[in-house]
C-alpha cells in the first residue's frame, strides 16, 4: 500500500473522483496549473485537463455561488477556498443558499458541493491565516462539516462529502499536511512516514461522515477532538497519566453523539478541545450535549481546553495554542474534582 | 495656506417626492429605431455605444419600428399578451387575498409584466431561469398551474413547497424556473455556474438570471458578472430597472451616473439597454444575447428599463416616498396597453376580444383561488408537521429524527 | 414620562444621539426619507437633515464596510441592516475587519460602529425574514451583541452602544417592537401600553452593556432568556407552576456570568430558552459555563430550549418557535430529576 | 432540430508559461503622449475613451513628454527615487531575513515601487492610504522609521504592532497608513467610508485606497465603487495591476476581456489607465484625480499597469508558474531605471552618485536590520504575553482577564 501524507491522500481522493465520475470538477485561486498553494491539486489539470481543474478569480462568493449553481444543474463541484478565514466573504452564500437551497426548494435544487479549505494554527500564519471557524458552520442547518485528522481518514472522508448530496464544509488542518503534530512545537518536524494512517488505497474508498473514531481507549475520562487537537490530545493525555478515552470525532456535522455518549457514561468524565477560541466554540455545543445526555454519569464538571478568546495572535503562537499541558492539566483537574 | 473648497458630502435624492409634480425630465428615452442593431457575432469593443442608447421597437402609437423589430408571428403577440393579462389579473387578486387574511405577504409585478413574458416565450424550455420574485409572467407564459401558485400563497395542504417557504418564492425546475428565496441577488451567480455547467457537459441549454437595480449593488451581482466574463458563460444577465428599490430611488443605486447596461463594461461585456415595457424590444434583445451565448460567445448584460408601477409588496405604500401619480406620468406607458394598441394596429385585435380575454382569465383566476381555498388559506390549513424536519439533508439526521419525536409528531 | 412602544424608544435613542453627538450618522436601506421599513428611523432625517439619515445602497458588506470606514476617521456610524438575516453578505467585513481592526493595529485604528438589525420570528417571516443569528457573532472575538427586550432598556442599551468605542451588533426582537409577545400567538395582540418598561425617559440615559437583569426572582430554577423570549419564558414559568428565577441577559457579549452564576448556585436548576436552531447555538456556551462554574450545585441537567434544527419554516412558524409551553414542560422535568 | 454547436467551456490561459518564450504582444502599450488630458473637472461622459488609453510620460529613452508631464522639480524627482531605492534594498534584505529563518514571512513589491512613492509624495499628511501589503514605497517615502519595520518583521519585543500582526501588516496612522490585514480587498471600501467621513465633516482630507488586479473579483471592490460612485466620496481608487495574483494571471481576473480602467464605466466615473512604472505618470494621473475629489467631484478609479518582477511572497516560486525571464521582457520596464535614466537625461544625477546613494541607503537599513536583531528575531524575542490579551475591546472583558490568569500571566 503506498504511504501518504494528508496532502498526497488528498490529491488522491480529488484524482480517484475527477476518473470516476465525469461530474466532477475542481476550481478555486491557484489551484490550476500551478495546483494549489498547499499543492493538494498538483498535477490534476495537467492529468484530466482544464476544465476539471482550473483557476477562479480572487472572489470567494463567486466561487461558492458559481459551485452551487453547477450542483443544482447536477454536476459535483469540488471548489477550494485558500484559507478557511477566507470562507467568511462566501459565508452568505453557504448560508442563505447552498445549506437552504434543497429544503425551500422542497428537493427540486440542491446543493451537492464539497468546499475543501485548510484550517488552523500552528504555523505562523497570523490571525487571516490560522482561524477555525467550525463552530460558525455547525450551528447553521443545512451544513455539513467534516474534519480530518490522519491521510487515511483524509482521503475516506473527502470520497465520502464528494459524493454526499448535500453541501459539505471539509476543513483540513494544514498543521497536520505534512506530518502528524502533538503541539510539541519545540521538538523536531515529524513525516507522516511511517504513521499506520499514512497507508492510503490508492483507488476509491470511503470513511462515512458522522462516525467518529476511538483513537484511544481508556477507562478514567473521555476526550473529545478532531483535526490536528486529535495529536495533541494524545500528547496530553499521555503527559497527564490519566487513562483516558479518546475520541475523534471526524465530522461535526453530522455528529456521532452516540459513540460520545457511550464513552462518557464509560469513563463519567470529559474534557473537549479545540483550538477556536472558546467563548461560542463547538466545544460549547459538545459540553452541553455530553451534560444533557450523561447528567447522572458525570463525576466532575466537563471541562473546555481551547484557543484564548482573542484573535489568532502571530507572535503568541504558542501561548495561543492548547497544547498537551493545557489538556493535561485539565484531565488532571477532572480526576480531582 | 490651500484655496481648497470645503468636501462636502453628496446624497442622491430623486427629482420628485409626495405632493410633487412627476419628473422624468433625466430619464433617457431615444425613438425606436434610435439605437443600431451590430450582428449578434459582433465584438464587445465595437458595440461600446450600445448601453447607452434604448433599444425600442413600439412607438408611441403603438407601431414596431427599427432594426430591432423581431417580426413575431400573431400567435406569439397574443401568447405574450395573454401572459401579461394572467399575471396582472392574478397579482390583482392575489394582492386583495392577502388584504382579507389568506396570505401572509404578496408581491405584485405590475408594469413589468412584459419581461417575464416575452423571455420565458422565447427561450427553450430547457433552459433555464434564476428568477427575482418579480417575474411572475414567466410562469404564466408557460402555463404553470393557478392551483399550484395560490396553493403556495396560501401555505396550505397542498403547498407545492410544503409550507417552507414564503409566498410566491417559487420553486418550478420544470418550468426553467429557480428556487426563489427572500435574500436579494444572491442567485445572479447561480445562473453564470448553471451556464458554465451546461457548457462543461457540451450540452446546449443556457440561463438567464434577474435582478433588480437596486440590488445591482450587492457583491454579488459583480462576482456573477466576472465569473460570466472570465469563462464566458452562456448566460444572459438582466437588470429589470424598475427605478424603485422598496423606497430607494434608482440614484442610491447609481442611475444618477450611468446606466446599468453600462455596468457591462467593467467586464467587456455587451450591455444592452432595453425599453422594458416593450414586448418586442425585449423579445429582440433576448434574442440577440441568446445568440451570442449559443455561439459561445459568452454573456450580455441586459438592462430592461421599467417601472414598479405599483407598491414593493403587501408591507408597502410608496404614496409615502414618491408622487401618487408618477406611474401614470412614466414616458414608457404600460406594457399590456403597449402590446395590445400594437396587435389592434394590427388588426389582430379588437376592445371586445381583450375585454372578454380578460373576463375569461379573471374566471381561471377565480376558480384557482376557489380551489385552493376549499384546501384551505394561511393558518387554517398546513401540510403535515412532519414537513418542517424533511429536507435539511437529504436523508434526517439524529437532531431532526430526535427533535421531531420531542415535538411528538 | 411619556409612553412608547419599542419602535419609538429606538428612535428615540437615535435622536438623542443624533442631536448630541455631530459625529453620530445613520445609514441603510430605505432609512432615509421614508423612515426604514419598520419606521425606526422615522422623522430623523427630516428633523437632523440629509446627511444625518440617509439611504444606502443594496449592498450589506458595503454598508458595514463604509461604516468601519468612518468609524476609522472618528465618526459614530449607526447603520441599520434591514433584516438580521441580510447581515450574512456583510459577514467578512464585520469578523475581519469591524471586530479586528483595534487588536491588529495596536489601537492605532477601531470601528465605533453600532450596527442595528430587527432579528426573530414570531412575524410569519418565512426562512429570511425569522433567523436569530447572535451564536455566530457571540463566537467571534471583538464583537459585543446586545439583544434588549423591552422599550426601556431598548433605549438605554441603544444609547449606551453608539457610545462604546467597539462594534456593537444590536439586535431588535422585531415581534416586540410593536407589543409584548409571550408566544401564545392565539390571543389578541398586546401592545405596550401599560407596560412599566414602556415608560421611557425623552433624554439621554444609558443602560450598561454586560449587566443583565433579574426579571422574575424564584427560588427552585433559574431561566436565562434574551429578546422575545424573555416574555415567552415568563409565560412558561407561569404555566409550569415552578419558582424560578428569570435572567434577561440584554447582552450576550459582554455575558454577565456573575448575575447568572450566583442565580443557579441558588437555585440549583437551569433551563435555557432561546429561539435559533439548538445545535451549535448560543445556549451550548450558556450550558457550558453554568455546568463549568455551578456543577456542584447543579440538582439536574441544565436544559436547552430552543428553535430546531431547521430552517425557519413559514408554515410551521408556531410548531418551531420554542413557545411557553416547551419551556414549562423544560421546567418541570428539571425538577422531576 | 437545432443546428447549435456545442457548449464548451472556457478556461482562460496565460500566452507563455515556464519554457515558452514571454509574450506580451496582448499588451495595449501607446506611446507617451497618445493619451490625451482633458481638464480634471471634465464630465466622466467626455472621457470614457480614457480607461482604453495610456497615461506615460516617460518615454523609451527615459525623455519626458507629452500632455501628462507634470513638470517636477529635480528635489521631488530625487525624493522619489530615494523612496524607491530604499524599498528596493529594503525588500532585498529583509526577504534574505527570511531565509535566515529571522520572520515568518515576508513579501516584496519589487518592479511597483513607483506607485506608492510617488502617490505618498504627492498627497497630503492628512489624507489617508488604504494600502495593499505591496505598497512599503508610501512608508519609506515619508520616512517611517526603519527599525519599526524591522521590529514588526521580527515580531520581537519593540515590534510596534505587539507580536498580534504578521509580518509586513503594518498600521501607521501618522503616516496616513491604514491597517493592513491578510484578507484581501475587505479594506477598498474603508477607503470610502474615510472619504465620506471626511466629507461629513466638511474637512479637506481626501483617501487613496489600493487593490490588486486579481483582487478586484470580490465584492468589495464592487461594493467600495458603487458608494464612492453614489456619495461621490473624495476618494482615489487605485488597481494595482502586476498581472499576477500568486500563480493566475491577470486573465483570472477578466483582463483578457478588457482593462481593469474600464470598470470605472460601470459606475460612471472616470478611469484612468497609467503606465505604472512611470514615477511622473502615476503622478499626473493622481494629480488629476486629486484635484476631482478636492473639487467635490467625487471618485477616480485609476488603473496602475505593471509588473510584479518577485514571486508573490517568500512561499511563493514564481518559476513553477510563468516564463522565468518573463519580468525581463515586461516591455514597461524597471521604474527605478526609467526614474534614473530620466534624472540622468536631465544632468540631474549620475552613475556614482547612484551607486553612491544604494551604498548609503543599504548601510541605512544594515543598521536599522542589526538593530532590531539586538533586540531579537522571530521567536527569540516578543512583546510580553500580556499583550496577547489586550485590545481585544478597549477595556478588557471578564473572559480575558481570567484567562490570563490561566495561563499565569
Ligand atoms: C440581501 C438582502 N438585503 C435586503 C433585502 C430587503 N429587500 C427586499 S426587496 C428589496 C428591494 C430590492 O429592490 P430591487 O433590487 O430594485 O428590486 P425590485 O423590488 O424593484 O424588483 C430589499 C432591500 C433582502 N431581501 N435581501
Ligand atoms: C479574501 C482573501 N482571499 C484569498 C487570499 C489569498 N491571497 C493572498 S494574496 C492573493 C493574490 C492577490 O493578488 P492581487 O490582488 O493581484 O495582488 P498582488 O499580490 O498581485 O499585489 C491571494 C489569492 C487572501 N489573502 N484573502
Ligand atoms: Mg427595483
Ligand atoms: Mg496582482
Amino acid at each position: 500500500m503506498p504511504t501518504m501524507n494528508m496532502i498526497q491522500a488528498l490529491n488522491s481522493a480529488l484524482d480517484v473522483m475527477l476518473t470516476e465520475d465525469p461530474d466532477t470538477l475542481i476550481f478555486g485561486e491557484d489551484v490550476g496549473y500551478f495546483g494549489g498553494v498547499f499543492r493538494v491539486t498538483d498535477g490534476l489539470q495537467k492529468k484530466h485537463g482544464l476544465t476539471r481543474c482550473f483557476d477562479a478569480p480572487i472572489s470567494e462568493g463567486g466561487i461558492i455561488a458559481t459551485a452551487i449553481g453547477m450542483g443544482a444543474y447536477g454536476l459535483r463541484p469540488i471548489p477550494e477556498i485558500q484559507f478557511a478565514d477566507y470562507i467568511l466573504p462566501a459565508f452568505d452564500q453557504l448560508v442563505s443558499e447552498a445549506a437552504r437551497l434543497r429544503y425551500r426548494s422542497n428537493g427540486e435544487f440542491w446543493a451537492p458541493i464539497t468546499v475543501r479549505s485548510p484550517y488552523g494554527g500552528g504555523i505562523f500564519g497570523g490571525q487571516t491565516h490560522s482561524q477555525s471557524p467550525e463552530a460558525i458552520f455547525a450551528h447553521i442547518t443545512g451544513l455539513k462539516t467534516v474534519i480530518p485528522s490522519n491521510p487515511y481518514d483524509a482521503k475516506g472522508l473527502l470520497i465520502a462529502s464528494i459524493e454526499d448530496d448535500d453541501p459539505v464544509i471539509f476543513l483540513e488542518p494544514k498543521r497536520l499536511y505534512n506530518g502528524p503534530f502533538d503541539g510539541r512545537h519545540e521538538q523536531a518536524l515529524k513525516t507522516w512516514a511511517g504513521d499506520p494512517t499514512a497507508e492510503v488505497p490508492s483507488g476509491r474508498y470511503t470513511v462515512p461522515l458522522g462516525k467518529a473514531a476511538i483513537v484511544r481507549e481508556g477507562a478514567e475520562a473521555t476526550v473529545l477532538a478532531y483535526g490536528t487537537m486529535v495529536h495533541v490530545a494524545l500528547a496530553g493525555i499521555e503527559d497527564s497519566g490519566v487513562d483516558a478515552e479518546l475520541i475523534d470525532l471526524r465530522s461535526i456535522v453530522p455528529l456521532d453523539v452516540e459513540t460520545i455518549v457511550a464513552s462518557v457514561k464509560k469513563t463519567g468524565r470529559c474534557v473537549i478541545l479545540h483550538e477556536a477560541s472558546r467563548f461560542g466554540g463547538f466545544g460549547g455545543e459538545l459540553s452541553a450535549l455530553v451534560q444533557e445526555r450523561c447528567f447522572y454519569h458525570l463525576k466532575s464538571a466537563v471541562q473546555r481546553v481551547a484557543g484564548w478568546d482573542t484573535p489568532y495572535p502571530h507572535a503568541f503562537e504558542w501561548d495561543y495554542f492548547p497544547g498537551p499541558a493545557r489538556l493535561a492539566a485539565a484531565l488532571k483537574r477532572a480526576m480531582e474534582d | 495656506m490651500n484655496n481648497r473648497p470645503p468636501l462636502r458630502l453628496h446624497i442622491p435624492e430623486p427629482d420628485a417626492r409626495p405632493g410633487d409634480t412627476p419628473a422624468f425630465d433625466r430619464a433617457l428615452i431615444p425613438e425606436p429605431g434610435d439605437t443600431r442593431r451590430p450582428e449578434a457575432s459582433t465584438l464587445e469593443a465595437e458595440v461600446r455605444d450600445l448601453p447607452y442608447g434604448l433599444i425600442r421597437v413600439l412607438d408611441d402609437s403603438g407601431e414596431a419600428k427599427g432594426p430591432w423589430n423581431p417580426n413575431l408571428p400573431t400567435n406569439t403577440l397574443l401568447a405574450g399578451l395573454r401572459a401579461m393579462l394572467l399575471t396582472r389579473v392574478f397579482d390583482e387578486r392575489l394582492f386583495r387575498a392577502h388584504r382579507q387574511g389568506k396570505t401572509s405577504f404578496y408581491m405584485k409585478s405590475t408594469g413589468e409584466e412584459a419581461i417575464g413574458a416575452a423571455q420565458s416565450l422565447f427561450l427553450d424550455r430547457d433552459d433555464m431561469c434564476f428568477p427575482t420574485y418579480r417575474v411572475l409572467s414567466w410562469l404564466m407564459a408557460r402555463n404553470y398551474p393557478l392551483i399550484d401558485l395560490c396553493n403556495q400563497i396560501f401555505s396550505n395542504e397542498k403547498d407545492p413547497l410544503k409550507g417552507r417557504q414564503l409566498p410566491i418564492l417559487y420553486s418550478a425546475r420544470k418550468y426553467g424556473f429557480y428556487s426563489l428565496s427572500g435574500n436579494v441577488g444572491s442567485r445572479f451567480g447561480h445562473a453564470v455556474g448553471w451556464a458554465m455547467a451546461s457548457a462543461f457537459k457540451g450540452g446546449d441549454s443556457i440561463a438567464l438570471a434577474y435582478i433588480g437595480e437596486g440590488t445591482t449593488a450587492e457583491g454579488d451581482f459583480h462576482e456573477a458578472l466576472t465569473f460570466a466574463s472570465v469563462y464566458k458563460a452562456p448566460v444572459i444577465l438582466c437588470v429589470t430597472n424598475n427605478q424603485w428599490a422598496i423606497s430607494s430611488f434608482s440614484g442610491i443605486a447609481g442611475a444618477n451616473e450611468t446606466t446599468f447596461a453600462a455596468k457591462a463594461l467593467a467586464y467587456g461585456l455587451p450591455g444592452l439597454r432595453v425599453d422594458g415595457n416593450d414586448f418586442l424590444a425585449i423579445w429582440a434583445a433576448t434574442e440577440w444575447a441568446a445568440e451570442r451565448a449559443r455561439q459561445n460567445l459568452g454573456a450580455t448584460l441586459i438592462e430592461l428599463y421599467t417601472y414598479r408601477a405599483s407598491g414593493h409588496s403587501t408591507s408597502d405604500d410608496p404614496t409615502k416616498y414618491r408622487p401618487a401619480d408618477e406611474a401614470e406620468a412614466w414616458p414608457l406607458g404600460d406594457p399590456v396597453e403597449r402590446l395590445k394598441t400594437h396587435l389592434i394596429g394590427l388588426d389582430a385585435w379588437d376592445e371586445d376580444r381583450h375585454a372578454a380575454l380578460i373576463a375569461e382569465l379573471d374566471a381561471e383566476v377565480r376558480a384557482a383561488v376557489k380551489e385552493a381555498e376549499a384546501v384551505g388559506t394561511l393558518g387554517k390549513s398546513k401540510p403535515s408537521v412532519k414537513e418542517m424536519f424533511e429536507g435539511v439533508f437529504k436523508d434526517p439526521d439524529w437532531r431532526v429524527t430526535e427533535q421531531r419525536r420531542e415535538l411528538g409528531i
